[in-house]
């Protein structure tokens, strides 16, 4: 994901950077992303997790997609089960720590199936950052002496110049596509966050192409009421699709919790037989749906009540 | 070793022998599972003054009893936090020397405290792909490491097949010279031992046996040759008001089945 | 040149010939004074989509008229703005690649448009100090420069005091060379002439006459040989609504005196 | 300003970081600042500029402070005028381009009696950034070809062992103490600002110590009802000093803007005789007022209530 300097800066100015309109369906959105793409995906483990966009990009049978996130969860094991990814850069991969080991990223990475290339957590976001910054790489001070810089590729551990330190440099990560989700933007692309960011403004930054998902549509007029709330900038923005609930079964901070429930399901499917229950689970929620809207009935309309009514008492006193 | 079972899990004796290792006035960087609920715990009890930084971006957390978040990353970690940031910038502050404690779970260590959560058996070809490193590798390099796990002596090996999380490597100087000059493994907190480390060798030390637990039982459980500081000391069991708060804070024994 | 005094002022020329020069769609990264005049201006004209982005940190800002700021890092550059984000930030979106044109005034500049806003005689012991640079550098280093000054004589010398925000540099290829692949200068616009740079020496090159000039007039005012553009152009007057747009922003002639 | 790693992560250990009450008179603040100290000063050119606590230091009669801030203005002016600082490490120095060149700064650095070091604004930026990062140097693009770099201390120039692209390495920039004015923050120190932010989040996680003055202090409670509006957290301030109007005669985005007759008067002063006119200036608005109230009746209540409705106005349709 490595491009040089001069072909970043050409692929960033041939975007059309204007103030206009984006919004558009999760189809067409997921037609802007072609096969074997280098995918950022925005949120971490079960929160604002673009799921609307994984959905559509499974269901479009995407190949080869070359997927980095800060934290992986059911989302990676549904891109590797479909087939649409056989290569995670991430720093931990699992459905989440009370489901225990992933049973698909084993039975994928055991076998060779599929790469789970691990980084820190903190190189995920200097690489992000180094990427977001227009710098081929970032500093830092971890994962010396461990086994894992060994494993990666391009990573240089240099003296310090100004003062002698042993530091780590990381490569920048510039995705060709970052998903996002968000709880609010315009139809520019000007998106407002609430609560947890994760590294998703720097994601935004360092991709060649941003597609954002949001829980609702808002006016321009409303954005430019509260600039300083807006943390992506319709500049960097190329689609945007208006997906409610556009995260479940994971969570929108603010809006809706994870879907416990359904996510206990989906575990207890996966794990009979991780395989056939993702291949099971893909095909109910995945392929048959007609629409995001339908997908969201199979979950069930008490799970989605309950988990907003959660979702929203974060604000409660 | 005693066989009577004694009135509370594994779990919560990790999460309350450890939840007595944190000072009021410190700030903790706590993993998901056992460490938040310690951290949380030391909170209520003897340290209301604890600063809890999470992964997800969190700085002077209070989880609310009964709703303890699957991860570090979901809005649970946030409710009446002093401050929500990025998960770059809260990973940040350990570099930048903010942290006085670092607090996780660990699949495996050796004698030197190393820590492995990616691969059992050679990592180009393992028999267990694990989860990874997360913010472990983060937190263990650049702070003051307290670790809390089961002691079994597949988890307790002479060398782990894969360092995703450094002690102190091969021991002396070897983490120093590697390029990490702070912190290094402080405590491990088993059910049956709380371990620290020798100032020279850098070697896991037994320094305290839990309850009903004797040297040779943590022995038999260990897959190096256990090291005991002379003043080995006997650890006291929960209190009923341990045990009271910490179920509170975990009535679905979410993290402490 | 002509005598009789026009019907507008030198800032006012300068402000409305360098805001036809802003394509609509373009993202201009604009100083304070006559850029962020100009490019206010032409968003007001023919270019209403427009994306200027302020040093103080503003992304997609619509300066009210008449409530012009002391500088670009105060409120009055942020109402109604589509973002607010940090200084810092909002610089690395030059070197991200995010910005077509930069646009600033300067105090001194030479044949291979090379700024001078540091120092006036010998840096070590100067006989003028100057503000220095705020983020001219960085616009200047990292997008396709325009830059809006008074043409006085000791303004356009042939080779300026210092080199503050980098032109061409020696001209050539020198400026790739010192590792700034990108921009460059594109345009300067002065009360006399618009001037582009040749595609192979880089050396200023009068590409059009302001109303009421000739070459003399403009060689008499410059410090080095004007070279001249072969299809030399006349560049229309101020039209009566360009000027009427423009005092409505500057009524107080704040940066139009 | 350069500490090894090692004596910047003992300094911070060193900090009482713990959630407590930190709230003290400018008075109290000014003496945490000793004779020489490196200070970072928040704000940018007449934007939440922490007046109040440089008037404290100056009326202290502080001596040798280097000064960094992205931009300077009045401040610095003073700053030199009262012999508080012989050295300010900045992008741009001036009142501001509306009242032309610096007369004071000119007099100042042209006969040698103080020293203006000049970095490119993003090279600010990029210090701050790297001294909050806690690693030695950042890399960025620009200042290569200028004066400037050569004139600077401790810039490398380097080949990117990634790209080959020559890169600029400037070193972090981690002051004695950060001064950072803010609309609103409670009395642990956490502190919730608006609208511009310029340098202040990085600044304050660089800095050794951060002394904040703000605009009102208000409860805990409130800010944790908001933590996402936190934008400095408690455990990096050491001290806190309520001051309404302490960034007057320079603005307080939101609350009031610049006090423009009150500047042009000052700028009127000084244009006479620069030396003259900055002690005239001082004496009757530094020293002689008994308290910061003082400061503020001799600027006039007319001038305080009219910046302070131009500066709400920015909120209003």
């Amino acid at each position: 994901m490595t491009l040089s300097y001069e072909e970043l800066c050409r692929r960033t100015a041939a975007r059309d950077r204007s103030l206009r309109e984006k919004v558009m369906s999760l189809e067409e959105a997921a037609a802007l992303v072609p096969d074997g793409a280098s995918l950022g995906i925005g949120g971490s483990t079960l929160s604002r997790t673009p799921m609307a966009l994984v959905w559509a990009l499974i269901r479009a049978r995407k190949r080869d997609l070359v997927c980095a996130r800060g934290i992986s969860s059911s989302e990676g094991e549904l891109l590797f089960a479909a087939g649409a990814s056989r290569h995670l850069i991430t720093s931990w991969f699992s459905q989440g720590i009370v489901w225990g080991v992933s049973r698909i990223m084993r039975a994928y990475t055991e076998s060779g199936r599929a790469r789970f290339e691990e980084w820190s957590h903190m190189a995920m976001g200097m690489r992000f950052r180094a990427g977001a910054m227009g710098v081929p790489f970032l500093p830092m001070r971890s994962m010396m002496g461990s086994g894992l810089a060994p494993r990666l590729p391009d990573i240089r551990e240099i003296e310090c110049p100004f003062t002698g330190d042993k530091l780590l440099l990381v490569p920048a990560l510039n995705p060709d596509v970052a998903l996002i989700h968000v709880q609010r933007c315009d139809a520019y692309g000007n998106a407002q966050l609430d609560g947890l960011q994760f590294m998703d403004l720097d994601l935004a930054m360092a991709a060649n192409r941003v597609i954002l998902s949001t829980e609702r549509i808002v006016s321009n007029d409303q954005i430019r009421r509260m600039p300083d709330q807006t943390k992506i900038p319709f500049i960097a923005v190329d689609a945007v699709v208006e997906a409610p609930y556009g995260a479940a079964p994971h969570e929108c901070y603010g809006v809706y919790e994870p879907l416990f429930r359904h996510l206990d399901g989906y575990a207890a499917l996966l794990r009979k037989d991780p395989e056939k229950g993702a291949a099971e689970y893909l095909e109910r929620y995945f392929y048959e749906p007609k629409s995001w809207t339908e997908y969201l009935e199979r979950i069930g309309l008490e799970e989605l009540l309950d988990a907003a009514r959660r979702g929203r008492s974060i604000y409660d006193d | 070793m005693t066989t009577e079972a004694p009135p509370y899990t594994a779990s919560e004796l990790l999460a309350v022998a450890s939840a007595r290792l944190l000072r009021d006035g410190e700030t903790v960087f706590a993993g998901v599972g056992i460490p938040l609920l310690a951290a949380s715990l030391a909170q209520r009890l003897d340290a209301p003054g604890l600063t809890i930084l999470f992964e997800g971006g969190t700085i002077g957390a209070f989880v609310v009893p009964g709703q303890l978040p699957p991860s570090t990353n979901e809005q649970r970690c946030t409710r009446r936090a002093n401050m929500v940031l990025s998960s770059t910038d809260v990973l940040l502050l350990l570099q930048r020397g903010y942290v006085d404690v670092g607090f996780m779970g660990g699949a495996q260590i050796d004698q030197y405290g190393n820590l492995n959560s990616s691969f059992i058996g050679d990592p180009d070809r393992p028999t267990t792909r694990l989860p990874g490193t997360g913010g472990g590798n983060d937190i263990a390099s650049l702070s003051r490491m307290i670790v809390a796990m089961k002691h079994e002596k597949r988890r307790f090996v002479e060398k782990v097949d894969f360092v995703t999380s450094p002690g102190f490597l091969d021991g002396g100087g070897s983490r120093h010279a590697a390029g990490l000059p702070r912190g290094g493994m402080f405590r491990v907190v088993t059910d049956l031992g709380i371990f620290g480390f020798d100032d020279k060798s850098k070697r896991m030390t037994l320094l305290a046996l839990q309850p009903g637990v004797d040297v040779t039982g943590v022995q038999d459980n260990t897959g190096f040759a256990v090291q005991v500081a002379p003043d080995l000391s006997q650890a006291p069991p929960p209190s009923e008001r341990e045990l009271a708060v910490l179920r509170n804070f975990d009535p679905d024994r979410l993290y402490t089945a």
